[in-house]
């Protein structure tokens, strides 16, 4: 990059609404500077003092008319500011559905990136062109902030919760990705870079990715090793649910609710049993929260998803 | 402003007569509360309760606090606060009543944090 | 341009009187004094010492960015140069500078009283301000701390390493001082007005005070519990915004910055006082549109505690908290503009006069200007979600903090100069300190828009190479600034010994802190002043030697 | 006569006058009781905001703590406010036995305050409901209701314990008489005693009532 750049590179659709609006701004707030700048200097000119200019009592309607006229028109185009922001904004707020959905996670102080087929990357995203890709994001120590500023996105990842954002990029290249939101000692240097490419060579790159182990795979590893199947397995002395086939059906609850045992539900349930028990079970189960950091409670979840086409065999 | 000091008992037996009545009023709101937190009105419990904080608080407030005695000024600084706590408690939960599911708070479990106090990690 | 000062001194003035000054001596009569005047320069030594030590910080931030690399400081010495420029120059300088120093001085003058309605509090609360002081050059000396001056959780509670507690408590021992004083200013506003002095003819200063003090009063609080909260929470390990137990680190950032906000208001409005005394002074005109003026004080102070959200639009909070917060935003910037506009149409038929407050007045409604405008792109939330954490921020809380605040604070310094001390300030000096302060600044601070918008974020100690060019920028325009800092202080300290002795009234001006000697007797009066006009009673349509000028100002207040 | 002297003794600078001044201390108490609603406001929304997120847990740890303890504190405050405002009445009517009976009262209501909290604590902490390891209740979410349990009650206790301090002063200086009954302190004592009572009657319910149905 030449070192006299004055404008971000522009690589996504929001990006490219985002500097028309900043445009606007710029020339509705630069008009009203030099519309200030230029009174000033006029007035101070014409009326320095013992200058020939006349003085003298101000006319009635300068001195009202005038001011309601400019608080008016301040209020109008604040009004307008907003109407065009937030109307740029709604039309971004929603990821179209099917959008490639990778997941982020934060820690002091490295992005992890995971894509739908086990793919992983530290401090780097690969995005295809013209496809709409969707984050959802978590820390697990402080909040972080995913900011690429040729996307003009930003958004921060907070533990405990997910935030997500979404982007369609337009032109392939690579772009910085920073963290923006201050979190320990190596802020600085927690950033990577965000690769754009052209669908095939992105469909291409990802297949070429070092397959790890599956998530369904090390999610049974884990049910073993963490002592659910003591409980869980259908031989059990303990009496638990089995869980073949238990995602994606209805159960029946102990306070009389029905609930489907969706990704949510499983999730809960290992962290908060006593919540929602099944009816006919008592409320035994230890909390896990705390013991499973969420990566293993993605693998115990995809293993669970995967024991449905066992159920129905 | 009026002066202070006004249309005040100048006498003991005065100054209890204006006073116990609003004393005997607290202790029946206190009872009230106290049982109405056991019966079962679901949500209104809350309401109920808060209610008769409320009731007590203008109680105190107005008799106690002498904002019976028309002083707009003192009116005036005893509602500023009020105002801006409306306006803090509106704003907030404008945030926290409109977030989408998974950006409320608890959705994931972080890893478990190093050098902190390993206070209550483990429920069991 | 021809200034006042130099065909105002009255040559072979009368004897002086005994003044606040000289009344009584000896240390404790200083350290133990309940008059508001002493009370001023108390704060303003104190302030001074805090504005070097903030100071200190930023000369070390901006020397450290001059290379991308890492050079000067660690990225642990970073952190902690910035957090604790960004405490100290909040909590220890902007926020008590003007209502502490000028208010504590000119809010009894101003509306003929004798003292502040509790001067013992007053002193108090210059004690309470000392021991927070204390704590917080503690808090460097044990080592720094280093989350930000916005203490975010869980950043704050469970990770940082530094001396958070200590931060935190400097900081809220600091908001009693606050509550303290704005409790003390606005009583006296509304109990000890001279007689006639109705609202409507108080000065804007007075006015700018008083809605600065009910900010402070209802928006201080708020911080103090927020940091209660935290300091709980990292010392007694007692889970309030933990993640791992429920808690919402977002939760955190409304209520501080519902503080925060509110904080900005607390540092610009005494400015926006400050700047109509000056510009209706050297303007010799009435304000214009007083009431408008008023209104649009009083209306920052409100609704400037509804806006804090639009800090927070990256942060998580729903679409439709930041659409709401994005509204009132921009609404909250209708009354500023209409300040800038009523400043501006003050000079229309004047007779304005250059001297050094002017000039800073006139910078600061450029400065002002510059960032009151770029806080509509913050208030845009598309826009402010690729600026956020940026330098874009950086640059535009400086232009309205530092470009505003401390041009007005320098310019205030040097129109009530002579009441303070009894001495002339070198004009052509003070015109040279004034320009170049407006210069530097934009060196400073203009190139950070540009890096803002290219991406460059805030807090970063290395940096991509290609931001470079507009560090250095920045780093180079902040030498001048530097000076145009030190300068005055320079010459202030000269003129103490060796500036021209001044008048009452050497300006021409018509508040009632003028219709004293100066620097004013113990008792602020000789006679209780009665008033009978309105504020800014100049009359620019005569131009003839200012002796004579004076004369046909017909002052605020009379002696009965 | 005396009544003149002594109000002029009562009177300070810059007061002109002590009808005045007085209402100058009430507007200045009143003030400053209004950063005092927002401090307390502050974590009320906190709690608040909780409690919606959480109320399952809340409910649950709101069982946990003593009714008993809480509602006698309730009434022995709501009495002790009772006896601040005849004092502050007494002292404007110059009756100086009630005003000293009345201050002596409150104080020792609020002390009693105190003593029950103290037992509570102690009960409290036997009973492991201090956030942190081996906390008793399970959801992690309790902890966080008992973080405000301690922080509010804490806060509040340091009120109150200035408050009993003040008027403890305020009493042997009218008892000694090197206070005038004239003075406008016994009037802000009362105030302030009635807000750190006004927070108690909504943390009582918040608190203490929560669950029980």
């Amino acid at each position: 990059m030449s070192p006299l750049t004055l404008w971000p590179a522009t690589a996504s659709e929001q990006a490219a609404r985002i500097d028309m609006l900043f445009t606007g701004l710029l020339v509705i707030s630069g008009a009203i500077l030099l519309l200030v700048a230029g009174l000033l200097l006029v007035l101070c000119a014409r009326y320095r003092r013992g200058s020939a200019a006349p003085r003298g009592d101000l006319p009635d309607f300068i001195r009202r008319d005038v001011e309601i006229g400019w608080t008016a028109a301040t209020l109008f185009l604040a009004l307008f500011l907003f109407w065009w922001a937030g109307a740029t904004q709604l039309r971004a707020s929603d990821p179209p559905a099917g959008a490639l959905e990778v997941h982020v996670v934060a820690k002091q102080w490295m992005w992890k990136t995971r894509y739908p087929n086990g793919a992983r990357e530290i401090n780097a995203l690969h995005a295809p062109r013209g496809e709409a890709m969707r984050l959802m994001m978590t820390s697990q120590d402080v909040i972080h902030s995913f900011f690429v500023p040729a996307f003009r996105l930003k958004q921060d990842v907070l533990p405990g919760r997910f935030t997500e954002m979404w982007f369609r990029a337009t032109k392939p290249g690579e772009y910085r990705l920073f963290c923006a939101e201050f979190c320990g000692t190596d802020h600085a240097r927690m950033g990577g870079t965000v690769t754009v490419m052209e669908p095939e060579d992105f469909a291409r790159w990802v297949a070429a990715q070092p397959q790890e182990e599956d998530l369904p795979g090390e999610g049974a590893a884990l049910f073993t090793a963490l002592g659910c199947s003591g409980c869980h397995a259908a031989a059990s002395a303990v009496h638990a649910p089995v869980l073949a086939g238990v995602y994606g059906r209805m159960v029946h609850l102990a306070d009389g609710r029905t609930v489907r045992a969706d990704e949510a539900y499983l999730r809960d349930s290992i962290l908060q049993p006593k919540r929602d028990v099944v009816v006919g079970y008592e409320p035994i189960m230890p909390s896990f929260d705390g013991l499973v950091d969420e990566a293993d409670l993605q693998r115990l979840v995809a293993y669970l998803q995967s024991l449905r086409g066992e159920a129905a065999r | 402003m009026t002066g202070l000091g006004e249309e005040r008992p100048a006498s003991t037996a005065g100054i209890w007569r204006a006073t116990l009545p609003v004393w005997a009023g607290l202790m029946v709101l206190l009872v009230a509360t106290l049982v109405g937190a056991y019966l079962e009105l679901g949500r209104f419990n809350l309401v109920l309760s808060l209610g008769i904080a409320v009731a007590k608080a203008a109680l105190v407030v107005v008799f106690f606090m002498q904002l019976k005695r028309p002083d707009p000024l003192l009116r005036l600084a005893a509602c500023a606060g009020l105002v801006f706590l409306a306006f803090m408690f509106t704003l907030t939960y404008a945030d926290v009543l409109t977030r989408a599911p998974p950006t409320q708070p608890g959705t994931v479990m972080p890893r478990s944090i190093p050098d902190r106090p390993a206070a209550g990690q483990r429920a069991f | 341009m021809s200034g006042i000062t130099a065909e105002r001194a009255i040559p072979g003035a009368p004897p002086r009187e005994p003044s606040y000054l000289t009344a009584k001596t000896g240390l404790a009569s200083w350290l133990l004094t309940t008059d508001h005047k002493r009370i001023a320069l108390l704060y303003m030594a104190a302030i001074t010492v805090f504005f070097f030590v903030g100071g200190a910080g930023a000369v070390a931030i901006r020397i450290e960015l001059f290379t991308p690399q890492a050079d000067l400081l660690s990225a642990d010495a970073y952190n902690r140069a910035f957090t604790f420029h960004g405490v100290i120059m909040v909590w220890f300088f902007l926020i008590p500078s003007i209502p502490n120093i000028l208010g504590n001085f000119l809010l009894p003058l101003m509306i003929g009283a004798k003292d502040l309605a509790f001067p013992r509090l007053n002193l108090a609360s210059w004690y309470i301000f000392m021991a927070a002081g204390g704590l917080a050059v503690y808090t460097l000396l044990s080592g720094g701390v280093d989350t930000g001056w916005t203490f975010y959780t869980p950043l704050t509670t469970a990770f940082s390493n530094g001396n958070v507690l200590a931060a935190a408590a400097a900081v809220f021992v600091s908001g009693f001082s606050t509550i303290a004083t704005a409790v003390n200013f606005i009583a006296t506003v509304h109990l000890q007005r001279a007689p006639g002095l109705t609202w409507f003819r108080l000065p804007l200063f007075v006015w700018a005070i008083y809605a600065t003090s009910i900010v402070m009063v209802l928006a201080t609080p708020v911080l103090a519990m927020v940091l209660a909260l935290i300091f709980a929470e990292r010392a007694f390990g007692i889970p309030i915004f933990d993640p791992l137990r429920g808690g919402d680190p977002i939760l955190f950032q409304h209520l501080f910055w519902f503080y925060s906000h509110p904080a900005v208001y607390i540092m610009v409005l005494p400015s926006f006082g400050v700047i109509s005394e000056l510009v209706t002074c050297y303007a010799r005109r009435r304000v214009f549109g007083y009431n408008f003026m008023v209104y649009a004080i009083l209306w920052i102070s409100l609704v400037g505690f509804l806006v804090w959200g639009h800090h927070m639009f990256v942060s998580g909070q729903s679409l439709f908290a930041s659409l709401a917060f994005s509204l009132l935003s921009f609404i909250v910037a209708v009354p500023s503009a209409i300040k800038v506009f009523n400043w501006t149409a003050t000079l229309y038929r004047g007779q304005i006069v250059f001297d050094a407050p002017m000039i800073y007045a006139l910078g600061f409604i450029g400065l002002f200007t510059i960032g009151g405008l770029t806080g509509l792109f913050l208030a845009s939330v598309p826009v402010d979600i690729h600026v956020t954490d940026t330098y874009f921020v950086v640059a535009h809380f400086h232009y309205i903090m530092v470009g505003g605040a401390v041009s007005a604070l320098y310019g205030g310094l040097a129109f009530w100069w002579p009441k303070i001390t009894g001495r002339l300030y070198p004009e052509g000096w003070a015109r040279f300190a004034a320009i170049m302060m407006f210069f530097g600044f934009g060196f400073t601070f203009f190139p950070m828009f540009i890096m803002g918008y290219l991406g460059m974020p805030r807090r970063y100690h290395v940096y991509p190479e290609e931001f470079q060019v507009w560090h250095v920028l920045a780093s180079a325009g902040a030498v001048i600034l530097a000076f145009a800092y030190l300068l005055p202080m320079g010459f202030f300290a000269w003129s103490l010994i060796w500036g021209r002795r001044a008048p009452a009234n050497p300006w021409g001006a018509t508040g009632l802190e003028w219709q004293t000697s100066s620097p004013p007797p113990e008792e602020n009066f000789h006679t209780p002043p009665v008033v009978e006009q309105g504020p800014y009673n100049y009359h620019p349509e005569h131009a003839g030697p200012p002796a004579l000028e004076r004369e046909q100002h017909q002052p605020q207040g009379r002696q009965p | 006569m005396s009544d003149i002297a002594a109000r002029n003794a009562a009177l300070r600078q810059p007061w002109r006058s002590l009808r005045r001044q007085r209402e100058g201390a009430a507007f200045g108490i009143w003030i400053f009781l209004g950063s005092e609603v927002m401090f307390f406001g502050c974590a009320l929304l906190t709690f608040a905001v909780y409690r919606s997120l959480w109320p399952d847990a809340f409910a649950a740890a709101a069982r946990e703590t003593n009714i008993t303890y809480g509602t006698v504190n309730t009434a022995l405050l709501l009495t002790s406010s009772l006896t601040m405002a005849a004092a502050a009445e007494g002292a404007a009517a110059g009756l100086r036995r009630l005003t000293l009976c009345c201050l002596a009262a409150t104080v020792a209501f609020g002390i009693g305050f105190l003593v029950v909290k103290g037992f509570e604590y102690q009960e409290d902490i036997t009973k492991h409901l201090v956030p942190g390891a081996g906390f008793r209740l399970e959801a992690p979410q309790a902890q966080i209701f008992f973080a405000f349990y301690w922080l509010l009650t804490g806060v509040h206790a340091v009120h109150l314990s200035t408050g009993i301090g003040i008027a403890t002063v305020l009493g042997i200086q009218a008892w000694r008489g090197s206070r005038m009954l004239a003075s406008p302190a016994f009037e802000a004592l009362g105030l302030y005693w009635h807000f750190v009572d006004l927070v108690w009657v909504f943390l009582y319910p918040l608190l203490y009532l929560g669950g029980r149905s």
